[in-house]
């Protein structure tokens, strides 16, 4: 434990840069300056910060970390903050995205650029908190208010239909949270409490196990998202910047996985066995139908979005295989495609920046004179697809590993995933950077420019560095993972002997 | 020795790196020297643990590089293993590699962008090194995938031609179906085993299965809805990996993408498409001997596939023009040879073709290439003809290549060709193994023989005798390759004649277990290496007559009365339109599979998505949202007798509420 | 055959029901609305007197009498206000009472 | 009623006593003054509310006065304080706008201030009567002032709306009363309590109860007696519409509380079915029917309409939980629609037109970046999203809701939050994804100042959120 | 006790008979008369409750201040009869189901219960024999002690009601001829008259 209050500075550090930039004015080109530095200090800072919390943090632990708790809104609400294994690498991760979202927006946001950076740095404070809330409302108040910042984000500087996309983003998500929050209310009903430490340690009854993990569930796999309340993602994919679909598929997809590890899984074990079954169609469909309707997109935007759910059918897979591997593997895929996927929609704002489509029959040959795009895009495109070597791959086989120790018909569906992806993710990039470079409208574009390159060459790294040495992620979590992985078996275990007892 | 294998691995991904990070800034002639250089070092080193393994009868050695994974008992390390077969592959592929290498510094001189190429090239033999040296399956998966990755590059190399970016996809694809069952077949290893390591797999292998006679056991993994035990656990698993060797060496069913792979360029076809990659599924299941050698069902499918494809490929290759999709053709019959020697056991045979085939199916590319580098470019044999006198240096390297993969040797002596060797030895385990398809295996590889006897005589005839039928132009121009490629030729010409005189008793005979120090294991059963000896004459002699026979009437056909084919394929024609379509599987596989995903994918989304889900879900709702708002906004009239009317309504509503509530 | 408190609330309730009634029944003009909360405001008083009566009780006759002192003040502001929409508006009739609806 | 009795009654209610002195002596100056003398009539009340609330927080103990009628106790006076801010806040707000409004008489604000006086004796009515008469005070002021704009159509209609429909149900809300005196013989609270307990449950009575529930329900717009409340709020003079939107609401629904919790508490199992109906009636009306809205007025009560369904949430539960939460909803649901309507008063055109339309909105966000974000929090808040103060309110009823097993309110609620947010949405739509149409005139300090300490509120929630609590929980103890 | 029922049914009647013409009556006029007659009525049913200062009352203020105020506007807003609309009962079919509906409802509960003797014992407020107090003294004692609270507060009720009507009626009107008694009285002839000298014949 430190002495300072580290999670709750790494948390609100942004906000005080939405704060300096309040006071900033836009008007002048050294205005547009300032906001931008500023917008990028505070992001770079957030992430040395979430590195200083990594470090710090403990692997051998498998407890919480870093604890702060103070008295908040009574009724036991409290203020209460910490990380163990299974969180503490999303805060670097959430930080690590950000000044590459600055960095995407720095010339392309025309308009309202102030507004747009503190937006982000609100959204970045209300991630963060989600990951090291440690009191289920405190964790709900993060959850929600990240859709005010990316409703308006999405609504502001989207593209064409983004009025549709917003309200889709917004109203969808919000469907699912409330039920959430009545399950929230229940468990606090219940057990008295809504300190996830102490509702962690409390056995729910079965009956009630079960509509709570279906309010959790509403909440999450709409978040996740998955099949079938996966519609909103692709539009708000579609319409939102850049950046936004960084953020949007690297960390908020993110929010619905961390929730069923942290709290379906662990608090509601009885259910999560009941249902993983469902879980398992659910994500089988998803990685199944979403690949081959990725296949038939015409827009790379949308393309890459319905990737994210099959991706993220994997996470599901893997948490609710409810062993190390499958949950180990689960929190590696949500890092491996918070990198790979912000990276790939990255990718497209670099193009999308220089002729303003996302069609994919607009594109065609690009490398001919983006060649150095075309590496970067290439590598975040195997990545995709799961190639070992990169950090796709080695959530993925994780959580098949995972699936197959549980279900081997799972793992039959699941596996058949890496055709599709190979076939949808290859089709894009032939489709868009091979071929002759014919339309006169893309023989002006030129390669990556410095800004570019600083923004997808580290993710570039990183994608390998995780192919091939995910030991960082492991180590820390492993404790943590193996104590909810035990603690899951053994409820389960109890209430086997308690029937048995009975009959 | 730890170092140098570590060199060896590593000095193809320097060279990647180099050519592929700096190739812009050193220059392309840079760039090839620098990769070339690092791979004849690679060559020399591998050569020196070849020597040091498999002829010095060294202790299998471990080198531990990094951790990788480690997820509860999921514990994999990058870690090399070398032993025998290692070895063995090690020089396979740093010969050959580094061999095209220096070819094709002759051979893309004209290219652009020869950095990228030698970078793909580096990337590829790192890859197939890892994939050789692999102490646990799935680093293997990872030299599988990464072989496939460079494969997919470099058949796009040419990235203008929109037909090689569609092979491209098309074989990482196929690929992948491929590594469906492969991946499958890893997890399963790791449930039965508890691990993927091979030292660990291997050790509890050995006493896995319970003895004969007793008790089959319970079952002890319920796959797909099968409850297995233990001994059909281990078939389900080897079927498995195989379904991943059948996709990476092309074998019937998943083969499709093979001849489309020659849209890369020559050299890449000689390197990866038939001398190394393509081979990797056999180097698997030797690898993986000490499970399939415990199941002789999946043994038994082995055979038979491979049975099939040698045969199947064989009767494609009869009738193809385009001179690399025979050779092609051919190579993955030849595949099915390999297959079919480790499905009767004899994996030391198999190792053996593979050993062989190496050099003079790349010699019979990298001769391919010599002659479409001379004539400009075309591959179609009917566009060739008479180029025998203009570039003889070449003929006669394309001749050796045909002799040794024709197998020309002279039977119950040690006389021969590398093929000769390799294949009889096949052919006649084949005949000795006590599989329930032996029988059938056997007459089909016959065939087989037969036919590759005549295209590959045809492909010679076609190619460099009778009269040039190419454009007067294009003949104007025709020469001999520069030395730089054929040096390379001559080198494998030699290994085509010699390899197998040289190593025959190594892999499959008498220095068989000294040699190969337990790296393939055959169980006590398998006492195919003593049987094979004691086949009937005939048996022996079949291939020989078949190779004759395939000489002869290639000559008959081509030379002697060149209008014979024609004649025939108008008698037949069914036939002839069957095999020259390859027999209609990538048209059946089009319709089954891509047409069906495309279709199915648009209607996911038009339908599933957008009609379906949106229109029920989202839409839907908001549209009824809408239809609900619109029928209580006009509730709200304006007039005061309504708003009084719905105070009544309310009112009298709760009090029968009331009253029939608490009357009840 | 003895008048209890019964009748008393009878009448009431018919009272009170012709006057909701006569609110939303009537369409010509809204004083007439008026005079029906005057009726109800009636059958109420008629409730208070009676069970002040009956229950001997002071308390309801007080209440009704407080209720009498608001009904007149509540018709003095209603018979204003209905003036000033009659200047305004030129009728009062009930269904030109509907300027704004939805 | 002794001296000693008669003065130690004075003393708890002196507040009031100020009030009802400080009206009449300014209804004097008004009469005595010239034309111009609003403004000066306007400060004054503001000065008076604020001497009264200053006592009233400082300087007024708990007790009962005037023979059991009156009651000051800590609920009370929360709520007291309460309709105190929200009168303040709109007679501050009105200070500017009367002119433009129309409303610049000087009756105004002594009406404002009389119907306040009527709000504080509703709050602190613990006898029928008393009830009736303080809701009465209340009531009349209220449709004298939504039709104060006499000459203008929509206000006289919407004074006369209100008027008509009011008065039926008052007459509704004193049939039920006479009834429940009938049956029980009393008009004091606890003696109906008291007797009620003796007695039992009769038929009667509880049609009594849904008289007086429905009458009540008429004073906080709740379904199915809600149908005064658009056009009213729509034709009323906007500083009106603030005013009625606010105050009134917390009055009444205080009202609301005691009389259930207290007098009706041996029947809880009846009266909480009709307010879980009205309140399901009402969160689903109040969604669905604002949607189609362009008035901004219009929608504010449907918004109204639909939190009141949400306050009834926590009443409907019936515990200290949930009379907490209301107290808590009712103190945030006031001074969101404050704030709001304070940035709704804001929008005049430069050529001194008021506009109503949420489409007159359209690009706030880059023509006044303030008051955009200022209501795009308060349309956020009124959602219900966290970390807003709108979330939390919600968060406190669902919780008692919950605790009182009545999951499929709760569950029907939270669905129609969703649908409501959709129509706060598009208000934040068209301020932030519309492109300006033009722009509004400079707003006056005091507007400024009372959305921005409103969106404060709403945004600093989360850190002064306990010591409310604490304090709304002190007067919902009152009851338990 | 003959007399009492016959007058009950006599007063009841007629009330609830000229309420319906209330509400029914074509013309406003009519309505009020008849709402004068309901309340004359009603004053009777007070009186046989014993309730005569309300019954007194009833008829001062209502009939003798409200119903003319009634007659008054009614008179005053000159509305075309004439014009009454037709076809304004579309609804009434459903209304007066529900009507009758809740008519029936209050009828059978609230006419039909009985009353413990229970209640009547815990009054607060006994009203005393009628012996010793008549009951408007009886009102009166209580009225201006214990219940001064609430008669204050209708006082105030009061007020409001009579600012409302002023602030919304009265009108300052420009162009409007008023008397002014104190400028009648302080006229003087000399400011009154013009004298003017005509000659004849010859006019204005």
């Amino acid at each position: 434990m430190t002495d300072w209050p580290v999670l709750s500075a790494v948390t609100f550090l942004p906000l005080v840069g939405a704060l300096l930039l309040l006071l900033m004015r836009e008007d002048s080109a050294a205005g547009r300056r300032n906001i931008l530095n500023i917008s990028l200090m505070t992001t770079i800072v957030v992430f040395g910060l979430s590195l200083y919390v990594w470090y710090q943090f403990d692997p051998s632990n498998p407890a919480f970390q870093m604890v702060e708790k103070h008295e908040w809104l009574g009724t036991g609400i409290s203020y209460h903050l910490g990380i163990d294994g299974i969180s503490v690498l999303f805060l670097p991760l959430t930080a690590f995205l950000m000044p590459f979202c600055v960095l995407a927006s720095w010339v392309t946001i025309e308009k309202r650029l102030k507004e747009y950076m503190i937006a982000f740095l609100i959204l970045e404070t209300l991630m963060l908190g989600v990951f090291v809330s440690l009191d289920i409302v405190l964790f709900y108040v993060f959850f929600e208010a990240g859709l005010i910042p990316m409703f308006i984000i999405i609504g502001v500087w989207g593209g064409k239909d983004r009025v549709y996309a917003s309200y889709k983003f917004f109203l969808y998500t919000l469907l699912g949270s409330v039920l959430m929050l009545l399950a929230i209310m229940a468990m606090y009903w219940q057990a008295g409490t809504t300190d996830i430490t102490e509702l962690l340690k409390y056995n729910f009854p079965r009956q009630m196990q079960t509509w709570l993990w279906l309010a959790f569930f509403a909440s999450f796999a709409v978040k996740m998202p998955m099949w079938p309340v996966h519609t909103w993602l692709p539009d708000a994919h579609v319409q939102a910047p850049t950046a936004g679909s960084v953020i949007l598929a690297g960390i908020l997809l993110k929010l619905g996985g961390y929730g069923f590890l942290r709290f379906s899984l662990p608090m509601f074990p009885l259910a999560s066995d009941y249902f993983a079954p469902l879980v398992y169609t659910l994500s089988i469909v998803a990685i199944i139908y979403t690949s081959l309707v990725a296949m038939m997109q015409s827009d790379i935007k949308k393309l890459i979005a319905y990737s994210s759910v099959a991706h993220m059918g994997y996470v599901t897979m893997g948490t609710f295989a409810a062993n190390v591997q499958g949950v180990q593997g689960a929190i590696f895929q949500m890092l491996s495609h918070g990198i790979v996927s912000g990276a790939l929609f990255l990718c497209v704002g670099v193009v999308y920046d220089r002729l303003h489509t996302r069609e994919i029959s607009a594109y065609g040959g690009l490398v001919n004179n983006m060649p150095k795009y075309a590496v970067a895009f290439m590598v975040f495109t195997m990545a995709n697809v799961g190639l070992p070597g990169t950090s796709g791959f080695v959530g993925e086989v994780l959580t098949l590993v995972g699936a197959f120790r549980a279900n081997t018909w799972v793992a039959l569906f699941a596996t058949s995933g890496v055709i599709l992806s190979a076939a949808y993710a290859l089709w894009l990039y032939r489709r868009v950077i091979f071929g002759a470079l014919e339309k006169d409208s893309l023989k002006a574009m030129l390669d990556l420019s410095t800004r570019e390159k600083v923004i997808l060459y580290p993710l570039v790294i990183l994608t390998i560095f995780f192919g091939v040495y995910p030991a960082p992620v492991f180590d820390a979590t492993a404790a943590s993972v193996d104590l909810l992985v035990n603690n899951y078996a053994a409820a389960l275990q109890a209430a086997q002997d308690v029937a048995l007892s009975v009959h | 020795m730890d170092t140098i294998i570590k060199a060896i691995v590593f000095l193809p991904l320097i060279g990647f790196l180099i050519a592929g990070l700096l190739g812009t800034q050193i220059g392309a002639k840079a760039s090839e020297y620098v990769t070339s250089g690092l791979m004849l070092v690679a060559l020399a080193l591998s050569w020196f643990v070849f020597f040091d393994v498999a002829l010095g009868h060294e202790e299998m050695i471990k080198v531990s590089v990094l951790h990788w994974i480690q997820s509860g008992s999921f514990d994999v390390e990058w870690a090399f293993r070398v032993d025998t077969l290692t070895a063995v592959m090690f020089v396979v592929v740093n010969t050959v590699s580094t061999l095209v290498h220096i070819y094709s510094i002759g051979y893309m001189h004209h290219d652009p962008h020869r950095p990228r190429f030698f970078g793909y090239l580096s990337l590829f033999t790192f890859a197939m090194l890892m994939l050789i040296t692999s102490d646990n399956l799935l680093q293997m998966f990872f030299g599988w995938e990464g072989v496939g990755l460079a494969s997919y590059l470099l058949i796009g190399f040419w990235y203008k031609k929109p037909s090689a970016n569609a092979a491209a996809i098309k074989a990482f694809i196929v690929n992948r179906v491929g590594d469906f069952g492969f991946s499958l077949g890893i997890f399963c290893v790791f449930v039965l085993f508890g691990s993927i390591n091979l030292e660990t797999v291997f050790a509890a292998a050995q006493s896995y299965l319970p003895p004969e006679g007793a008790e089959a056991g319970e079952a002890v993994i319920t796959l797909f809805g099968m409850h297995l035990d233990k001994a059909d656990a281990l078939t389900a698993t080897c079927l498995l990996l195989f379904m991943g060797a059948m996709g990476k060496s092309a074998q019937f069913l998943l083969h499709t993408w093979l001849p489309d792979a020659m849209e890369g360029p020559t050299p890449v076809s000689a390197l990866i498409h038939a001398a190394t990659m393509v081979t990797a599924g056999v180097f698997l299941v030797a690898r993986m001997s000490p499970l399939f050698e415990l199941s002789p069902d999946a043994l038994t499918v082995v055979t038979l596939i491979g049975a099939i494809t040698a045969f199947f490929a064989a009767t494609v290759g009869l009738v193809q023009n385009d001179i690399k999709r025979v050779i092609a053709y051919s190579t993955c019959s030849q595949l099915g040879y390999m297959f079919v020697a480790l499905g009767v056991g004899a994996y030391g045979a198999a190792i053996f073709h593979l050993f062989t085939h190496a050099f003079f199916k790349a010699l019979l590319f990298l001769g391919a290439g010599s002659v479409i580098h001379a004539v400009d470019g075309e591959q179609d044999m009917r566009y060739m003809g008479g180029l025998r006198t203009h570039i003889p240096v070449t003929y006669w390297m394309m001749f050796i290549g045909t002799i040794a993969l024709t197998g020309v040797g002279i039977p119950g002596t040690v006389i021969g060709t590398a093929g000769f060797f390799s294949k009889d030895a096949i052919i006649e385990s084949t005949f000795a193994s006590h599989s329930v398809v032996s029988g059938i295996a056997f007459a089909l590889l016959v065939i087989a023989a037969l036919f590759t006897s005549f295209y590959s005589w045809r492909l010679t005839f076609m190619t460099f005798h009778g009269t040039p039928r190419a454009s007067h132009e294009v003949m104007h121009h025709v020469h001999e390759s520069p030395q730089v490629m054929l040096v390379p030729l001559y080198i494998l010409a030699l290994g085509a004649l010699v390899a197998g005189f040289l190593f025959h008793d190594y892999f499959f005979g008498h220095h068989y277990a000294e040699f190969w120090q337990g790296a393939l294991f055959t169980s006590a059963e398998n006492e195919i290496l003593e049987e094979y000896h004691h086949v009937p004459l005939w048996v022996k002699w079949s291939p020989f007559v078949a190779m004759a026979l395939g000489l002869f009437t290639a000559w008959y056909m081509y030379i002697r009365s060149p209008e014979t084919p024609k004649y025939l394929a108008r008698q037949h024609r069914g036939l002839y339109q069957f095999l020259l379509n390859k027999w209609y599987f990538d048209e059946l596989y089009d319709f089954l599979f891509v047409r069906t995903a495309k279709r199915l994918g648009t209607f996911l989304w038009k339908e599933g998505d957008g009609r379906v889900i949106d229109g029920f879900g989202p839409n839907g709702v908001a549209a009824r949202v809408l239809d609900v708002t619109d029928r209580v906004v006009r509730l709200q009239t304006g007039y005061l007798y309504h708003y009084a009317f719905v105070m009544l309504i309310g009112i009298a509503a709760l009090v029968t509420w009331m009253m029939l509530g608490s009357s009840f | 055959m003895e008048i209890g408190i019964s009748h008393y609330l009878t009448v009431s309730a018919i009272l009170f029901t012709l006057g909701v009634f006569g609110i939303f029944i009537n369409r010509k003009n809204v004083i007439i609305i008026l005079m029906s909360v005057e009726l109800i405001l009636l059958a109420v008083n008629i409730n208070m007197v009676a069970f002040s009566a009956f229950l001997n009780d002071i308390t309801g006759q007080v209440f009704a009498l407080f209720i009498l002192t608001v009904a007149a003040a509540e018709a003095a502001i209603g018979l204003a206000i209905l003036v000033v929409f009659y200047r305004n508006r030129g009728s009062i009739a009930v269904e030109d009472v509907n300027m704004m609806k939805g | 009623m002794t001296a000693e009795t008669l003065f130690a009654s004075l003393q708890l209610s002196v507040p009031e006593l100020i009030l009802a002195i400080g009206a009449l002596v300014l209804l004097m100056v008004g009469v005595y003054s010239s034309e111009r003398a609003t403004p000066v009539v306007t400060g004054l009340s503001v000065a008076v509310l604020v001497v009264a609330g200053l006592w009233l927080i400082l300087n007024t103990g708990d007790g009962e006065a005037y023979g059991g009628a009156f009651l000051s106790d800590p609920f009370a006076k929360f709520m007291k304080v309460l309709a105190l801010i929200g009168s303040v806040t709109v007679m501050v707000m009105t200070i500017g706008q009367a002119r433009a409004a129309q409303i610049d008489r000087f009756e105004f604000p002594v009406l404002l201030l009389l119907a306040t006086l009527g709000m504080l004796l509703m709050i602190s009515a613990n006898d029928l009567i008393s009830l009736y008469l303080s809701l009465e005070l209340q009531s009349l002021a209220l449709y004298v002032v939504a039709a104060i704009n006499r000459d203008s159509v929509r206000s006289t209609e919407a004074g006369l709306k209100y008027f008509v429909l009011g008065a039926l149900s008052s007459g509704m809300l004193l049939y039920g009363m006479s009834l429940v005196y009938g049956f029980t013989g009393h008009t004091g609270f606890d003696e109906i309590a008291a007797a009620l307990t003796v007695e039992g449950r009769s038929l009667g009575l509880v049609f009594g109860l849904v008289f007086i529930l429905a009458g009540l329900a008429f004073k906080i717009s709740a379904v199915p007696f809600h149908m005064w409340t658009p056009d009213v709020y729509e034709g009323a003079p906007t500083p009106v519409t603030a005013f009625f939107a606010a105050a009134p609401k917390v009055a009444a629904m205080a009202m609301l509380v005691r009389i259930v919790i207290e007098a009706f508490e041996p029947v809880v199992a009846d009266w909480r079915q009709i307010v879980v109906f009205i309140s399901i009636a009402s969160m689903l009306l109040g969604s669905f029917a604002a949607i189609g809205q362009r008035n901004i007025k219009r929608l504010m009560a449907y918004s109204s309409i639909g939190h009141m369904g949400y306050a009834l949430v926590g009443l409907a539960a019936g515990s200290m939980a949930g009379v907490r939460g209301v107290i808590l909803y009712m103190l945030i649901y006031m001074v969101m629609t404050l704030g709001t309507f304070a940035c709704i008063l804001a929008m005049r055109r430069r050529d001194g037109e008021h506009v109503e339309g949420i489409d007159d909105l359209a690009g706030l966000s880059q023509t006044n970046p303030f008051m955009a974000t200022v209501l795009t929090i308060l349309m956020f808040s009124l959602a219900g999203i966290p970390p807003l103060a709108g979330f939390f309110a919600k968060y406190f009823v669902f919780v008692a809701a919950i605790e009182a097993q009545l999951y499929g309110l709760a569950i029907i609620g939270v669905l129609a939050s969703v649908v409501g947010a959709y129509y706060y949405l598009r208000v934040i739509k068209v301020m932030w994804f519309d492109e300006a149409k033009g722009e509004f005139a400079r707003t006056s300090g005091e507007l400024r100042l009372v959305y921005g300490l409103s969106g404060l509120f709403v945004l600093g929630y989360v850190l002064i959120g306990g010591p409310l609590g604490n304090a709304a929980e002190a007067a919902a103890r009152t009851f338990f | 006790m003959g007399l009492q029922v016959l007058f009950f049914y006599l007063f009841a009647f007629i009330a609830v008979a000229s309420a319906f013409m209330v509400i029914a009556a074509k013309n406003p006029v009519y309505s009020v008369l008849f709402l004068i007659l309901t309340f004359f009525n009603a004053a009777g049913l007070f009186l046989l409750t014993g309730a005569e200062f309300l019954a007194m009352i009833l008829l001062v203020v209502y009939v003798g201040a409200v119903a003319v105020l009634f007659l008054f506007v009614v008179m005053m807003l000159d509305i075309d009869f004439a014009e009454l609309r037709a076809g304004v009962l579309e609804y009434a079919p459903v209304g007066a189901l529900i009507g009758l509906i809740l008519a029936a409802e209050l009828i059978i509960v609230v006419g039909g219960s009985t009353f413990s003797p229970e209640i009547a014992k815990g009054i607060s407020m006994p009203i005393p024999a009628v012996t010793e107090r008549t009951n408007t003294a009886a009102l009166g004692d209580v009225l201006y002690t214990h219940y001064i609270y609430f008669f204050q507060i209708a006082g105030l009720v009061l007020l409001v009601a009579m600012i409302g009507a002023i602030v919304l009626t009265l009108r300052h009107r420009e162009n409007i001829k008023r008397q002014s008694i104190p400028r009648q009285v302080a006229r003087s002839p000399e400011t009154a008259v013009e004298v003017v000298t005509v000659k004849p014949g010859q006019g204005l």
